[in-house]
């Protein structure tokens, strides 16, 4: 099947039909917008993930009986598309705003709690004895002055993870549901097969996600792993 | 200052199952006494350390700092860690300042405090930098920083100086003499090497292994500073060797079989002459 | 008209949320909105709010859950949705037809019996189009299957099934219009069924209804009835002037899609269906059976199968008569 | 919106629905052949992908100009959710298998190749030295004697991400694609509305992902990590 | 055997510019010799020994072994590390049978010499373990044996027990010293421990620091095996210690700045009878 790759023609748009596409989308088109209401969507589901999962995953690391009880119930979540809760989401919130942001939260929070448990069983147990000799309690001191920055690098990763598993939802969920948005964008382009659109919003994905991993979450583990002096 | 009495633990070991790490160990330390454990790697020192300040629940027998029974980690008992335990995303000043901090005690005094310690271990041109970027030493400096600035009752070190190269643990070691010497700390010392623990000690405890008990004790009734020309110090250096030498060959050949035998010789020299050494 | 007994209580600031299609089989809506119908029976105070949909169980589903307050949607959707939720009712009609059935033009199939072993798209499962499919094989004795003893049933978004059709991946097609005309225009495919021999009731079966939610019927069943008279001034114009409606059309898709379309093809579009207000109660209860049959109705005897409820068609009369 | 998901009715399935949906889906249903459908899918593209990722990677850490140069495109695609390549793979290949091939391939390739890219930079380099020293050369020898499981614990973290991805992108590529498949019952079911067939479905693929996550992945990253006595 | 000839090594630092690690380094170790190099921490010692073992490419001046110059590395000259560098995911036996491997020698073959170099160091009983189920010292062993079993010419080592608590450490070397006088190997051993140095060697190097440069050479003449009661041995270790005290002071006032000083009274101690001891 290979051989078709080749057989271009109105399977591949041209580079003047993808700068027009880009020209357009920017000018007259949604795009602008699209890419706003995307990442707005994506950013408030992200904080969300973030903070639920890095909580979760601390309570897991901290309480056996709830790791040994929901725990496995997070790895099964962890390993469901989130595309897959999609007809829920759908028939909960209807196709709008808060679906596609509960898709996108349910996609990210299950890894970001898995990589925040294992942050924080992974935590040297000198440092733990340090700072409760030191008096840093056993409460949520201990939980943000040495338990988060402690678990730093695993948590980046963590939410490294996440923030692909969100995009990934995002998308999924944005294909179906209703508004303006670059999934809504992509299926529009399918439905009129307009090619050159479909490539214009892949990249648009890829600079997005390229300069979100880079200008942030590299920059800030760069940093952190700077302080840390590399430990890994 | 501290009573432990008859003292037992064991551990439930995934290999050798239920292991009796220590047993009936019973030790007093007097207030303003340097005291060094020496013994076989796995003999549990470490454990004993650990059980008095408060990591490691007692089992068996009874643990009492100044009359009190020990519950948990406080910050009149701080541990000097092997690995220093520092935490690398605080600089040197927030790592010295952080137990301050836990009391409550406003930026400025803390800052004020923490610096002053730093002073004493000679790293004020580094109060700023990450841990990552100090050498070994100057981190194990910044430890003992860190716990002297809590002001404890006991210092308790389990191996402090071991990671570091020669050199370096010499210039420890006089240091830390020198605070001793200042502040006359009740200290607890874990060593493997002899010299380190004649050196600095009032008095050196022999474990034994398998399991842990206390074999003997040697006072070290030298005069401060004690120097290593002084022929006590070197006396008690050879008593102390030998008296490791056999739980060594104990512990050697548990581990590689009987085929293994140690060259008596070798550790306490041909000649009686020659002073002991870090076996 | 009708349109002069506003009740200010009932359209004063309200949205009325209206669902439809991006299929040119619902251009009675399409017309009734480029002309400003809607908004003209509704009165001043109304705003309108326009959601497009891809398939008729999204928005099925949207109108269930009070998503949308009314629409326009096809009776197979509906049918499986109403026996979930009971919460809608389809209140007018709007066309009926609509769909052809297309053969690739070098699959070698001339007639429905030669679908034996063939594959064949509709637009989705349990689609208007699926079950005028399923009966148009159960006349001539065709078994649904996965293998090649009968007929393989799958499902394409329309768009896809052009390609799906240029690239040979499906043999045959049942499809709204235009994607029908289109595929032949393309030279990809040919009629095998023309829309007027579509069953059941040779293409005089309902393909959009006009539904609307139980709530928005009992709070504001005046702003229901205006959109009922809406839905009937956009038929007649589009039977007064074709021509202009096509233009209408063409620009209602590009204003929902980003993309109008080819004034032929709508006009071909059209012409393959009959536009009617009028609801045939038979027809959908045949077609319910034809989805009980094919498994998508569940937790329902079959005895129990009666769609009257779903229809409340006081509404129509009401308009009717008042003219 | 929340108050939604608690006004049950037709809007989640009830145990019974479930129980009956599985027990049809297995006795007259197409569950089963869907499930031996969808991993056929999924592990002919993991093997690709696992195979590819971890020779691209490996040619990232070794050769400097080629990670320069396409280093930061892998990291764009890698951002990419795979579903908006469907297009694109319907238009190549087809509503195909090949598609949905390609699809899920296109998931994993690139979290693997950076994870072995990662974990072959981070091989100690005494290690190398030592490999080198005694004469594994700087060819193929010492890429499956030394550096392969030298990286085994990032190639395994990449492995068990790709897992993840490809299941995503699966899913998401059987939504749309010909045929049988869990993807193709989801859609099949979310068109005429059966929740219990859906969420019956997120059921199988729940168990399935935490079968696999705890029976391979585990088990192979606990056995190795006991020979590897823990090292991080 | 070893021919260092007018060596130097500049490293492009980030934070420090162009560093100059060693300067002008000439040195010559004959066949079968044990030659100990000491020297402050960062002196170079690891990258002279990295260039004799070809892991560095030489900028300036000639390194030859045997005659030839060194392109890379190779199995004439071994290198033993600090970190052990054994493959985790082997046993010790095909740990050591890897030189071997790489050699195509069949497995029955290679596993019958590996298994005679594990015997050698005492370790057939964890032929079958695998490295992380061995303690330091094993792991140094099995190292070793690794090393021997390539039958090099030359054996490097960089700080081979400086991981070790002393105890370990002692065994070791007396292993060592018993190997060397069996294959009498030519050796280049790095540490920072003078006893040790003194113990084993032929000859010990004492490097300077920023640059590194050759400060003196010392031969012990003092007949084999040596000990320490040796009076011969006593002096040298004390002229070492001395020669290095200087260096050490400019390392650490480079590090804390100029308000600190070594107490120099500690490093040669009060009393000129007694020995110099590992600083
Ligand atoms: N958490 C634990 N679980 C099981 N066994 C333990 C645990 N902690 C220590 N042990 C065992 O108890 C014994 C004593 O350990 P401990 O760390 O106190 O020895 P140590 O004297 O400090 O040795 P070293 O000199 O090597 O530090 C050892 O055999 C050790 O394996
Ligand atoms: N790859 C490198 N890049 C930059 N500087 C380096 C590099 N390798 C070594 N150096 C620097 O060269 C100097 C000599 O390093 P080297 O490792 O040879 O010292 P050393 O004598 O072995 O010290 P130690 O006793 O601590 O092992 C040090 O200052 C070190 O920081
Ligand atoms: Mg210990
Ligand atoms: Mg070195």
């Amino acid at each position: 099947m290979g051989y078709r790759i080749f057989n271009w023609g109105w399977k591949f748009p041209s580079p003047q039909q993808t700068f027009q596409a880009f020209y357009d989308g920017f000018t007259e088109g949604p795009l602008w917008g699209a890419i706003v209401a995307s990442l707005r969507r994506l950013l408030i589901s992200f904080a969300i993930s973030i903070a639920l999962g890095t909580t979760l995953g601390f309570l897991f690391a901290r309480y056996r009986f709830l790791d040994q009880t929901f725990g496995f119930l997070v790895v099964a979540l962890q390993t469901v598309p989130s595309i897959a809760w999609l007809p829920f989401a759908i028939i909960w919130f209807g196709l709008n705003d808060t679906a596609v942001i509960f898709i996108t939260t349910i996609g990210a929070t299950w890894t970001m709690s898995m990589a925040s448990r294992t942050g924080i069983m992974n935590i040297s147990p000198i440092h733990l004895r340090a700072a409760r000799m030191m008096g840093a309690g056993n409460g949520f001191r201990m939980f943000y002055q040495v338990m988060v920055p402690a678990a730093f690098p695993h948590l980046m990763t963590g939410i490294r993870v996440a923030w692909a598993f969100a995009w990934r939802a995002l998308v999924a969920g944005e294909l179906v549901a209703r508004g303006v948005g670059l999934g809504q964008m992509l299926q529009d382009s399918r439905d009129i097969g307009d090619t050159a659109t479909i490539l214009c919003i892949v990249i648009v994905i890829a600079i997005i996600g390229t300069l979100s991993d880079h200008l942030c979450f590299k920059r800030l583990e760069d940093r952190i792993m700077l302080r840390f002096g590399n430990i890994k | 200052m501290i009573d432990i009495k008859n003292v037992s633990k064991t551990y439930d070991d995934r290999n050798r199952g239920r292991y009796n790490a220590l047993n009936q160990v019973s030790l007093h330390v007097k207030k303003g006494e340097f005291v060094s454990l020496v013994g076989p790697s796995g003999c549990g020192k470490s454990t004993l350390l650990n059980m008095i300040a408060g990591f490691e629940k007692t089992e068996e027998g009874m643990i009492e700092v100044n009359g009190e029974k020990v519950k948990g980690p406080g910050p009149d008992r701080v541990v000097v860690f092997q690995e220093h335990g520092l935490f690398p995303w605080l600089t040197v000043l927030d790592n010295v300042a952080f137990g301050l901090k836990q009391k409550g005690m406003r930026k400025k005094e803390r800052h004020e405090l923490a610096l002053e310690q730093i002073k004493a271990v000679h790293l004020s041109k580094f109060a700023a930098s990450f841990p990552h970027q100090l050498s070994g030493g100057m981190k194990q400096r910044v430890a003992i920083a860190r716990a002297l600035v809590m002001d404890p009752a006991i210092l308790l070190m389990d191996e402090p100086f071991a990671a570091l190269d020669e050199q370096t643990r010499f210039i420890l070691q006089s240091d830390l003499e020198e605070i001793w010497g200042r502040t006359h700390k009740t200290i607890l010392f874990i060593t493997h090497n002899i010299r380190e623990a004649v050196m600095l000690s009032d008095r050196v405890i022999v474990m034994s292994t398998q399991p842990g008990t206390i074999k003997k004790e040697f006072n070290v009734q030298a005069s401060r500073p004690h120097s290593i020309g002084d022929p006590l110090i070197h006396h008690l250096e050879r008593k102390i060797t030998d008296e490791l030498a056999d739980e060594l060959e104990k512990v050697v050949k548990g581990e590689m079989g009987d085929d293994y035998r140690i060259k008596k010789n070798h550790f306490s020299g041909p000649s009686s002459d020659s002073m002991g050494f870090g076996i | 008209s009708g349109c002069g007994n506003k009740d200010a209580s009932s359209s004063d600031n309200i949205t009325v949320k209206i669902g439809l299609l991006k299929n040119v089989t619902h251009a009675p809506a399409f017309i009734a909105l480029q002309n400003g119908y809607f908004q003209e029976k509704f009165g001043e105070n109304a705003k309108i709010d326009v959601m497009a949909f891809d398939n008729g169980s999204d928005f099925s589903t949207a109108i269930a859950t009070g998503e949308i307050d009314m629409g326009f949607v096809g009776p197979g959707p509906a049918i499986n949705q109403f026996l979930k939720s009971k919460n809608f009712r389809i209140i007018s009609g709007s066309n009926n037809g609509g769909a052809v059935l297309v053969a690739r033009t070098d699959a070698g199939i001339n007639a429905v019996k030669d679908l034996v072993g063939k594959t064949i798209a509709i637009p989705t499962k349990g689609s208007t189009n699926e079950i005028s499919l399923r009966l148009l094989l159960e006349q001539e004795g065709i078994k649904v299957t996965t293998d090649s003893s009968g007929a393989e049933i799958i499902t394409r978004a329309p768009a896809d099934t052009l390609v799906a059709m240029r690239q040979k991946e499906i043999d045959a097609a049942l499809v709204p219009e235009p994607w029908g005309t289109q595929m032949v225009q393309e030279g990809t495919a040919q009629i095998l069924v023309d829309w007027d021999k579509i069953p059941p009731n040779n293409g005089d079966y309902p393909l959009t209804l006009m539904a609307a939610n139980d709530k928005f019927i009992k709070d504001h069943r005046d702003l229901a009835k205006a959109a009922i008279e809406a839905n009937l001034e956009a038929i007649r114009f589009i039977q007064d002037d074709p021509t202009k409606s096509y233009e209408l059309v063409s620009n209602e898709l590009k204003e929902l899609t980003g993309k109008g379309m080819d004034t032929d093809l709508i006009k071909s579009a059209l012409d393959h269906l009959k536009l009617t207000h009028e609801v045939d109660a038979d027809a959908i209860n045949l077609m319910a059976k034809v989805s009980f049959d094919a498994g998508y109705i569940k937790d329902v005897k079959e005895e129990e199968l009666d769609l009257s409820p779903m229809l409340d068609l006081s509404l129509l009369e009401e308009v009717t008569q008042n003219k």
